[in-house]
């Protein structure tokens, strides 16, 4: 690990000199109204005043929809064609905030543990994440209750802390991002002795998470879930913005003789999702689905995959089209 | 060596078909690559995702014996859009199947005892890999019961083997059909399961109970169990949560913290005790 | 322009069994000379056609669709067509709404008497879409998970 | 406010109902508010800044059960509420609307007559939002719509909040989970996202009540409640609706008129 100072005209000739690698580029794009990753190419075209992207970048290294295998039927036999790890183009995601980044380590643990996905791994190894250190932040965020801080560095590979110049502190993390520097040396400087922590946002925590665990550990049958759930109405956005969240569903695309088996997103919350064939439904309610969202994200996989599933983005809550406040929830079990 | 594709299925060819029941079919299937044949172990109460190409994937359990080499079985019925793809196939048609997938029942620590299989319905392709299983190592294992009962005598599932089961000297076989579920011919015994394991009364001492059925029946045969002096370790059941990936990472077969197809699918009732009922 | 460079739209009919199928039939009998362009399928009644079944055409390669039945009073399950009238008014009016080319659809009503009506719908249409090109602007969009496919990236 | 609240708590007290759904202050616009005791009704809150349709919880039986149930309404909900009854999912008995009218008064409507004659006071207004989309659409010629919409659609992550937060979007199980056959593909793709919509606009045919509620929803911006909102003003001369008013005749795709008209039909 190494830290360097850049300037900010050194910023954008190090952001072209990326560009013209070839590498795809993700960063945040202010369009429609919204905020979102989106595929780009000079840096005046990253979005600058906002305080988070409505969507995580996960789909960036877990697609909405994509190909597992292809196959095709001739003759009565079946010949497969394995996804291909090579059909996966480099990628750099810019811009990323601190809580993004942290969400690659829940979701490598979901899609890692005891079987490895090669799908996701193809993704992650052609990844180089840029993050952004966070100056701003708003009320629903609160990735310092959950292990995370506006300048942690969990799954950066380089984590820039934009100064009052322009100019940025750069922490060269991994061999990932030595490599990305090296596409243009000549612009990161000495580190001047900036004080990295001048330039974070303050954000108290919340709760304690061991606080919430211990609760959790005993709420399965709390009323709190019906109490809490009542306003649900089911739909799948908490899920689909969550940098965390990787339920998904294998579904089948045929065309005639030929084939591709599909994974694609799916989410806890959706009333169906547990449905056996049978009729019987064991998560029923919205409350019930409620429960294993938050018992999943807040007790399950801290105990089974040693990783909390929440960064503390906000952007469930953000996103929820019935005011579903997770701080708030979370807060208030952690307090009962 | 490159990574491995979990979610690639093997090529399996369909080497015999069975038609158990109305809707109910039995696929003998066979490795088309020598290597991956020679390379699959699987062990009783595990199951996979079989695949029909065109339509998706649905999870069943193994239905045959370890002990039966070079060939896996499953037996499922037409019930959606995967199962009824699946069924559409004939003799010598290519599908797929990805697995061993999930625990085991743990029959090394059984020897020596007695074990008495409780089925219901569609729910004795689970229990046959077991019976096999153990009837492959008879020596092993003390008395064997076998409970089974079907809706009617047509629902009956592995008719031949239930005849097999029935003359063999070594095995108590009882099958039973729900009252009004027999025909005139009918030999065996007439009423629900739970009912019937009162009658049958099998001895708790030194003894396995293997349940699996639909939920209703699981729900009124541990009782009499109990009373018949079975202990929870003494009581073994599977579970089947909807399942899309069997590897732990869709989200779908969570009861409370456990996995169904990583910790599961086969529970001992003390283990099913530490779990909400809920949410299988 | 030689013959092998003229495009031949692929087109579906989705005609009732009553009267369109039975007047593309008196067609034949009729020995009436018509474009091989399009492909029929039959269903009991107008009323009984989906409407997605007619983008499922456009994305599946058909570059035109043909819509037929009875008269109206002519329904052989007396109202089937009137259901059917009132769901491609606001079905048209949808997809016109959402820049779906409208002009790849014709809807008629051919009678079972009318064989001769049946040669033109499908000649017309025919030389309709034929000048309107090949629908790739929708075939195009079918198969996206090729292309990765991200945020705005259609 | 007060009076609003006293009177949920007596109605709570007395038994008249036992469950009153209404709005109380949230993060950053007021929410749903379920209150079953007098306690909670001390929460509530009622004024132009509630805009979630609260006519979607009334058909969710794991929230109301068998009991009868008050509900405040705005004029969309109410719409809503019609739209509902119409279509047989609710009964008087089972319901009593409360609402906070123009003048700040109180006003409850045990039968629905009473709600459609307050309704029909109401002029159905198209918002500013609406308004400016639909005119840059409507300059638009028909490659550009296509473009303009499937650029939106490219957006859609079906997370099917438009469903969910649709009050007349009640079936148990909707077109997108049946699999046999599987009308629409259910990953996001845009033509996948396309169909869905167009498939949603159809079963929306002279329902909608344009409370906007599925495109308030929509976590990524999508204007999806034109699509219905246009649908229902265009669509009802056709056929002889009142936008805003509910369909007394029966839907529009599950009745007829002799005389529809129509220029297309050859």
């Amino acid at each position: 690990m190494e830290t360097k100072y850049i300037n900010i005209s050194g910023l954008e000739q190090w952001f072209d000199a990326i560009s013209a690698s070839g590498k795809r580029i993700y960063a945040p794009v202010s369009a429609r109204g919204q905020v979102d990753f989106m595929p780009v190419k000079h840096l005046n075209e990253v979005a600058k005043e906002y305080i988070q992207t409505t969507q995580s970048v996960k789909a960036s290294v877990y697609p909405k929809a994509e190909v597992l295998f292809s196959y095709e039927k001739v003759h009565g036999k079946v010949n497969l064609t394995d996804f291909d790890p090579e059909s996966v183009s480099e990628t750099v995601l810019w811009k990323v905030h601190p809580c993004d980044a942290a969400g690659f380590k829940p979701l490598s643990a979901i899609f890692n543990w005891d079987t490895t996905d090669k799908l996701i791994n193809a993704h992650l190894l052609k990844t180089t994440v840029v993050s952004y250190s966070c100056a701003t932040a708003d009320e629903s965020c609160f990735c310092t209750s959950v292990n995370g801080s506006p300048g942690n560095v969990s799954g950066s590979d380089i984590q820039l802390t934009i100064l009052s110049d322009g100019g940025a502190i750069a922490e060269i993390l991994t061999a990932k991002g030595e490599a990305l520097v090296a596409l243009l040396p000549g612009v990161f400087e000495a580190d001047r002795g900036d004080k990295k922590e001048k330039y974070l946002v303050d954000l108290p925590a919340k709760f304690s998470l061991e606080e919430v665990n211990a609760k959790l550990n005993k709420a399965f049958n709390s009323t709190v879930w019906k109490e809490q759930s009542e306003r649900c109405i089911g739909c799948g956005a908490c899920a689909f913005v969550c940098p965390t969240c990787a339920c998904f569903d294998i579904q089948e695309d045929t065309h005639g003789s030929k084939g591709r088996r599909i994974r694609c997103w799916d989410a806890c919350g959706f009333a169906l999702f547990t449905m056996h064939t049978s009729g019987h439904n064991p998560r029923e309610h919205q409350s019930q689905r409620w429960r294993q969202r938050i018992l999943h994200k807040f007790s399950y996989m801290p105990e089974r995959l040693s990783v909390v599933g929440c960064t503390g983005c906000g952007r469930c809550s953000r996103a929820c089209p019935v005011d579903m406040n997770i701080l708030e929830h979370i807060t208030s079990i952690a307090e009962q | 060596m490159s990574e491995k594709n979990i979610y690639l299925p093997y090529l399996m060819t369909i080497d015999k078909v069975t038609k158990e029941a109305p809707g109910v079919k039995t696929y003998r299937l066979k490795f088309q690559d020598e290597a991956e044949a020679a390379a699959f172990d699987f062990k009783a109460g595990q199951f996979g995702e079989y695949s029909a190409f065109g339509e998706g994937e649905s999870t069943f359990c193994i239905a045959s014996s370890p002990t039966r080499k070079g060939y896996i079985e499953c037996t499922f019925r037409d019930t959606g859009r995967v199962t009824s793809g699946l069924a559409s196939l004939e003799e010598g048609s290519t599908m797929g199947f990805r697995g061993p997938y999930g625990n085991v029942f743990p029959m090394d620590e059984w020897k020596g005892k007695s074990l008495v299989f409780i089925a219901g319905g569609i729910a004795l392709p689970p229990m046959r890999c077991v019976i096999w299983n153990a009837l492959d190592l008879r020596e092993n294992f003390k008395d064997i019961t076998i409970v089974y009962g079907a809706k009617s005598v047509n629902d009956l599932v592995y008719k031949s083997e239930l005849k097999e089961w029935t003359d063999r000297p070594d095995v108590k076989m009882v099958t039973t059909v729900d009252p009004g579920g027999e025909t005139a011919d009918w030999k065996g015994e007439i009423g629900f399961v739970p009912a019937i394991v009162e009658k049958v009364a099998p001895s708790s001492e030194n003894t396995i109970a293997i349940v699996c059925g639909p939920p209703i029946m699981i729900k009124y045969t541990f009782p009499v169990l109990e009373k018949l002096g079975f202990k929870d370790d003494q009581i073994y059941t599977t579970l089947e949560n909807r399942m899309k990936c069997g590897v732990g990472k869709c989200g779908r077969c969570n009861v409370g913290k456990l996995y169904i197809c990583k910790d599961g699918p086969v529970f001992s009732r003390e283990e099913l005790n530490l779990i909400p009922a809920e949410e299988y | 322009m030689s013959s092998n460079t003229v495009f031949e739209p692929k087109i579906i009919a989705f005609v009732c069994n009553w009267c369109t199928y039975a007047g593309a039939d008196l067609t034949g009998t009729s020995r009436l000379k018509y474009a091989t362009n399009v492909k029929i399928v039959r269903f009991p009644c107008t009323g009984r056609i989906d409407f997605l079944l007619l983008l499922k055409s456009f994305a599946q390669g058909a570059d035109g669709v043909i819509v037929s039945g009875c008269h109206p009073n002519d329904c052989h399950y007396t109202s089937g067509n009137f259901h059917a009238r009132r769901r491609w008014i606001a079905f048209r009016a949808i997809l016109d709404l959402m820049g779906v080319d409208i002009r790849r659809i014709q809807y008629s009503w051919v009678s079972a008497a009318e064989g001769s009506k049946w040669a033109d719908l499908v000649n017309n249409t025919v030389s309709e879409i034929r000048a309107l090109g090949p629908y790739t602007e929708y075939q195009q969009v079918a198969d996206y998970l090729e292309k990765g496919g991200y945020n705005g990236e259609a | 406010m007060e009076k609003l609240r006293g009177r949920a708590a007596a109605l709570l007290a007395d038994g008249s109902v036992a469950l009153i759904i209404g709005y109380e202050e949230g993060t950053k616009r007021p929410r749903p508010l379920f209150c079953r005791n007098s306690e909670s009704t001390k929460k509530l809150i009622f004024d132009s800044r509630c805009i979630n349709n609260l006519a979607v919880y009334i058909t969710k039986k794991e929230l109301v059960g068998k009991d009868r149930i008050a509900v405040t309404a705005s004029i969309s909900t109410l719409r809503s509420i019609l739209q509902l009854y119409v279509e047989n999912q609710l009964s008087e008995e089972k319901l009593l609307v409360l609402t906070v009218d123009l003048n700040g008064e109180l006003r409850e409507f045990v039968t629905f007559d009473e709600i459609s004659a307050y309704v029909a006071q109401f002029e159905l207004k198209r918002g500013e939002r609406e308004q400016e989309i639909l005119s840059k659409i409507e300059g638009m010629n028909r490659e550009e719509r296509w473009k303009f919409w499937l650029g939106e659609m490219s957006h859609c992550f079906k997370c099917y909040a438009c469903r969910s937060a649709c009050p007349l979007c009640y079936c148990s199980k909707c077109v997108v989970e049946v699999n046999r056959p599987q009308w629409i593909n259910p990953w996001p793709a845009p033509l996948a996202n396309m169909e869905w919509h167009i498939n949603r606009a159809m079963h929306m045919v002279g329902r909608c009540t344009a409370c906007g509620a599925c495109g308030d929803a929509c976590p990524v911006g999508i204007p999806i409640d034109l699509i219905t909102r246009k649908m229902m003003k265009d669509m009802a001369p056709e056929f002889g609706y009142i936008p805003g008013q509910p369909a007394k005749q029966g839907n529009a795709l599950s009745s007829w008129k002799l005389d529809d008209r129509e220029q297309f039909i050859r």
